[in-house]
């Protein structure tokens, strides 16, 4: 089939509403408006008010009573309507999602998937184009899942409703609605906790997630052009982090480039940093370079452009890190 | 057994005129010039809110949500209110923003994607929210900075039906009432939460009786009765400014346009429903009381919506002058004392921009 | 004006036993059977209590709250509970956890901080709750899947007064409400939140109204009256188990001890307070109304005492023997699917503390 | 006088009470109970009701009214009575007092701090030890402090209360009521932003705040016995970084080691990390090390001596370091 990243979405939500019993969807306009993206668009016509539920206008609960169900024996799937307002969730999801089996001695577990679209440049109000994957990256117990494609969000989706740990799942709203690629019909998935080469090359490591692999990807094809082969690696899963797949690109290279538009203090670009550092010191021929938001955050839609890396600020840091 | 007991049941929204603009019975009314203040506002909010969609559909600003139907509580809110006192609303109430003071300009500045303030010295009130129900305890704050400064002015905190269910807004208005704030809470029930009906948000009977949770008395008004609105607002304002504590106000009205301009409310609400609430359009009601008062001047409402378009179009034009907020001010605004590594960061990031000459 | 509205003030804690064991007129008591389980268990409470504080004082468990004098809130209602129901409580239902299935060796386990669980097979319960009012929404959760799954149980999710407080209590409450879920919110009401007396944590005149605000019927209950809250607590959750829907039960009731082992209640609260509140104390008042129906065997609540110290002593022996926590147990309860990148970390976290000797 | 660390805390209070009439002190038993840990103790009877305030138990609604009491003019000093609890304030920190002023184009700004005694090993029950600073110190718009000494504690407090800028203040649980140490009387400030260098040495640098900087030094004796000097730098802001002062010891030393308890992925240490290899790269021998939490959630009391980095685990890194 042809789809884009929502409409993939969508078609995963919907194979495990009719192969999973236990999973659920819900969350604020799932219903009968379908979400405001349309990711459940004609599921609750499908499969009934009990299987796609509207919830109250309620983040904490969101997640507080997903983390009921699952301790019940079912499988929710909670849509948080923006990624801005996962502050909300923050207690919920730090404190219990990600702790419950940890505290039940392995007697309960969480499996359970929040989902939120995420990210910026789509001239959207203040607070609805936020990237707060990186304090959810410091709490352990939950995955962090970010797909970069349609047929990526298909399979990663799959493989998190049906992981026994919870999965924070981020959409990147940019490219919800790209272009169409061809994906496989029915059930497929994608591991978790795989990081994924785009693009190869032997020059330098560009490291991203999310919409920000398509940057990095144009900004491969721009430093193509002045005849520097850049390798691109989508992280797709960003906790528990793939190191290997990033180390392993970096020794070839000796040169990397971390990307994403989160704010730069404390993003995860510094644990990217981090640990290829510690992973291939001897193989780091310049400093590892961040293109990310700023220390500020994320500004008002006159300036977004400007805080969102794009391919040309990724194609100077590889520059940079060539000619150091 | 039979031990459990339920809540009261006996709520009739408080009204003052009625639909076809009569006064009910013994019905105590604002002055003339009062209620052509808000009938004057109403108007305003009218065209404000026309002009702002068209300019939404011309990309000329961002989404916005509709206030079409509302006037009535905002403007009878607004006008209720007084220099000294706060207001702490969202992006449903713009109108009561501008009638406390806050020019048509900055609003346009905002949904253009520019710096949201700073608003006019003097003027007192919250940014408007965006995060639902974050300014509910926020309010609570002001209340109490008011109370132990002993100032005499009341807080206004503004919300949706929807926004009830958020936690912030029973920590802010319970805040309020363990600590006897002069704070209004003044939620707008307008039937839906983006998609999700009143009905669904919460098995209250009413939002009003929220209240006794929390302590506090309560009114539930017909939000489209301007002026039955205006006088609730007075009596609980006031109440709160003399150190009386307090209050929360359901204002029963629906939003008759989408929820934004990013939405298509056919997917989930009725044509008929819609319909059947356009014949309790607020405006053209107020307008029959200001005839049936024989105050109604020939044209005014034509003429009151001339004024505005006017001034409307005045405020675009100075909000389109407006340069694009620049990194160098996101930077500025984010510290108030910029610390050398913040200072570092700044330099680092405009650097950057400066290399690939994007700045 | 005069349009505000106040909540009703007219509640009375049910009451069915009087202070001193005399049933009050016309009241429908439990069968004898349950009133001797209930107050074996107020009995295996007390002795609980005095043991943990006795171990804390020796170090081998870790700071730990009193629930001296709400024995009769606990076990009322966990006697009231049946196996496939759903318990999701904090530190001061330790009873209830007990009551409901719990062994105390498990408890005694998770205070002498090691892995807080499992629970035993079968028992329904989340575990201990420590961050206030967490809880009631994952409640709600338990509470809609058994409505899907058409399970004829209930959800007892419980919380202190303090915790009414919290926005995640409201969210849960509500989200019940407006889901008409079969959820008990039984909110024991001790008289503190630590040092801050139930007055100043909300203005609301009861804790009971607030259900009002979600929608569902509410009772006030003496928490001191074993059989009160037992009744009103079985009238409850056979609502809930039949599908008619969530309530929320306040028992007043007093805390007699200190709110943890590290709190000094003389700091906040008068000793007179608490002296007249001892004479309120539900033990002695469950054993007088035993007497008086002629159900008290002589020297019954010492054979009790016996037993449940004896019980306290296996329970100790056998959570000492526990050995500790180990890192790898805390990698293991990490991650039910361990990715390769997880898996690395915990060798890597494994090597150095093998390095420096530390495992 | 002499003061530990609780006490340090107290008297700053105290003082910007008398001198600061916007000045007042809010949250969970603070008033007459004098605080959970006696940091406000004596201050409601000194003071007053109004200006030592007891609020309900909601943590959420205490940083919001401070940022409403901000906002009309008052100087608010709110209390969270642990660390782990500043989960359920990430919305109102996060997404509304670290960007008034942003928002309101800088008419209204949230001069407040948020106090709260943060750190393990205490034997406290579960999620009253946890550190998260980082998530907050990928908030731009709030400065993270955390004092490490008494001298700190009072001279940052008093700082951060008259800083115009919103401050988180995480105050070490384990060393409240460790050694009292001379400090002066009266005001002074430390100022906020600032590193300092709390040993001096030539071989490797150890970067710690908080509770770990004790550690640290401890560590740095252990070394020294060995002819190792390590270079001890006490971050005491977090955020933001004092790049300036670590980079300037790791050029020195050439070999560096970042410690915190709070969970490895995405702690500090990772921005530190990051922060190193870009400003130093060519002054680094060897690997940047991270002693820290490990990538779990802080586990129950039995298993915390092990999480929370020992001065053998820090030696030890240091060690790693010099050989390589
Ligand atoms: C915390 C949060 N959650 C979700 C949203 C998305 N959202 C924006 S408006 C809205 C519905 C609000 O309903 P209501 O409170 O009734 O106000 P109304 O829009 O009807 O005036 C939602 C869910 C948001 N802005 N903030
Ligand atoms: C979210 C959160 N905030 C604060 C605390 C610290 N704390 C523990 S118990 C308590 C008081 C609870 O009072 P209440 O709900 O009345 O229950 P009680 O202890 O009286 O049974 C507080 C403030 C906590 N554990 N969790
Ligand atoms: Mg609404
Ligand atoms: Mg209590």
């Amino acid at each position: 089939m042809k789809a884009n990243v929502v409409e993939a979405v969508q078609d995963a939500l919907r194979i495990a509403l009719r192969e999973d019993p236990a999973c659920l969807v819900l969350g604020e306009d799932v219903g009968r408006n379908g979400g405001v993206f349309r990711a459940t668009d004609g599921l609750q016509q499908e499969f009934g008010e009990s299987r796609v539920l509207d919830t109250p206008l309620a983040e904490s609960s969101i997640a507080g009573v997903g983390l009921g169900l699952a301790a019940a024996g079912m499988h929710p799937v909670c849509e948080i309507q923006f990624a801005g307002f996962l502050y909300i969730t923050m207690n919920q999801i730090g404190s219990q999602v990600a702790r419950l089996r940890l505290r039940t001695g392995g007697s309960l577990k969480a499996q359970m998937v929040i989902r939120a679209p995420y990210g910026g440049n789509v001239r959207t109000p203040d607070l609805h184009s936020d990237s707060f994957e990186a304090i959810y990256a410091h709490t352990p117990g939950i995955k962090v899942v970010l797909p970069a494609t349609a047929y990526a969000a298909k399979g990663l989706l799959l493989a998190a409703i049906e992981d026994p740990d919870p999965v924070l799942f981020l959409e990147p709203m940019r490219i919800y609605r790209g272009y169409r690629e061809e994906i496989p019909d029915g059930r497929y998935t994608v591991p978790l906790g795989q990081a994924r080469v785009a693009r190869e090359g032997v020059d330098v490591t560009l490291v991203a997630y999310g919409a920000a692999v398509g940057t990095a990807l144009e900004a491969a094809d721009a430093l193509a052009t002045e005849g520097v082969e850049a390798e691109v690696v989508d992280l797709q899963t960003v906790a528990p982090l793939d190191a290997e797949t990033v180390l392993a690109s970096v020794r070839k290279t000796g040169r990397a480039v971390v990307i994403h538009e989160a704010a730069r203090p404390g993003g995860l670009g510094a644990e990217v940093s981090a640990v290829i550092q510690e992973g291939a010191f001897y193989s780091l021929e310049a400093p590892i370079e961040r293109v990310t938001g700023w220390g500020t955050p994320y500004p008002f839609v006159q300036a977004e452009g400007l805080y969102v890396p794009s391919a040309a600020r990724i194609a100077a840091a590889a520059r940079r890190a060539l000619s150091a | 057994m039979g031990y459990l007991r339920d809540a009261p049941d006996d709520w009739l929204p408080l009204r003052l005129v009625d639909q076809d603009g009569t006064p009910l019975l013994g019905a105590e009314l604002p002055p003339h010039d009062t209620v052509l203040a808000i009938f004057r506002w109403m108007v305003f909010g009218r065209v404000f809110d026309q002009r702002m969609l068209s300019l939404q559909r011309q990309g000329r600003i961002g989404t916005i949500g509709s206030i079409r139907g509302q006037e009535a509580s905002a403007a009878g809110l607004g006008v209720a209110m007084q220099g000294l006192d706060w207001l702490a609303g969202s992006y449903r109430e713009l109108l009561t923003y501008m009638v406390h003071g806050v020019p048509a300009e900055t609003l346009i500045s905002l949904y253009r994607g520019g710096v949201p303030g700073p608003f006019p010295e003097g003027v007192r009130a919250l940014p408007v929210q965006i995060v639902i129900g974050a300014q509910t305890p926020q309010a609570a704050g002001l209340g109490l900075a008011l109370k132990l400064r002993q100032e005499r002015a009341a807080v206004v905190a503004c919300c949706g039906d929807g926004a009830t269910s958020e936690g912030d807004f029973h920590e802010g208005v319970n805040f309020a009432g363990a600590h006897h704030l002069p704070v209004v809470f003044f939620v707008q029930n307008n039937g839906w939460a983006i998609s999700v009906p009143r009905a669904r948000q919460t098995a209250s009977a009413t939002i009003a009786q929220k209240a006794f949770a929390y302590g506090m008395p309560a009114a539930q008004v017909d939000g489209n009765d301007a002026l039955a609105v205006y006088e609730v607002c007075r009596e609980a304002l006031e109440r709160a400014r003399r150190g009386d504590g307090p209050s929360l106000i359901e204002a029963v009205t629906y939003r008759l346009g989408p929820h934004t301009t990013s939405d298509d409310p056919t997917r989930y609400r009725e044509e008929t429903e819609v319909k059947a609430r356009e014949a309790e359009d607020p405006l053209p009601r107020l307008r029959r009381y200001l005839e049936h008062a024989g105050i109604y001047e020939e044209g005014l409402q034509e003429r009151l919506e001339e004024e505005a378009r006017e001034s409307m179009g005045k405020a675009v034009a100075v909000a389109e002058a407006v340069p694009p907020v620049t990194p160098e001010q996101v930077f500025d605004l984010t510290w108030a004392a910029e610390t050398d590594g913040a200072r570092r960061e700044r330099e680092r990031a405009l650097r950057e921009l400066r290399e690939v000459g994007e700045l």
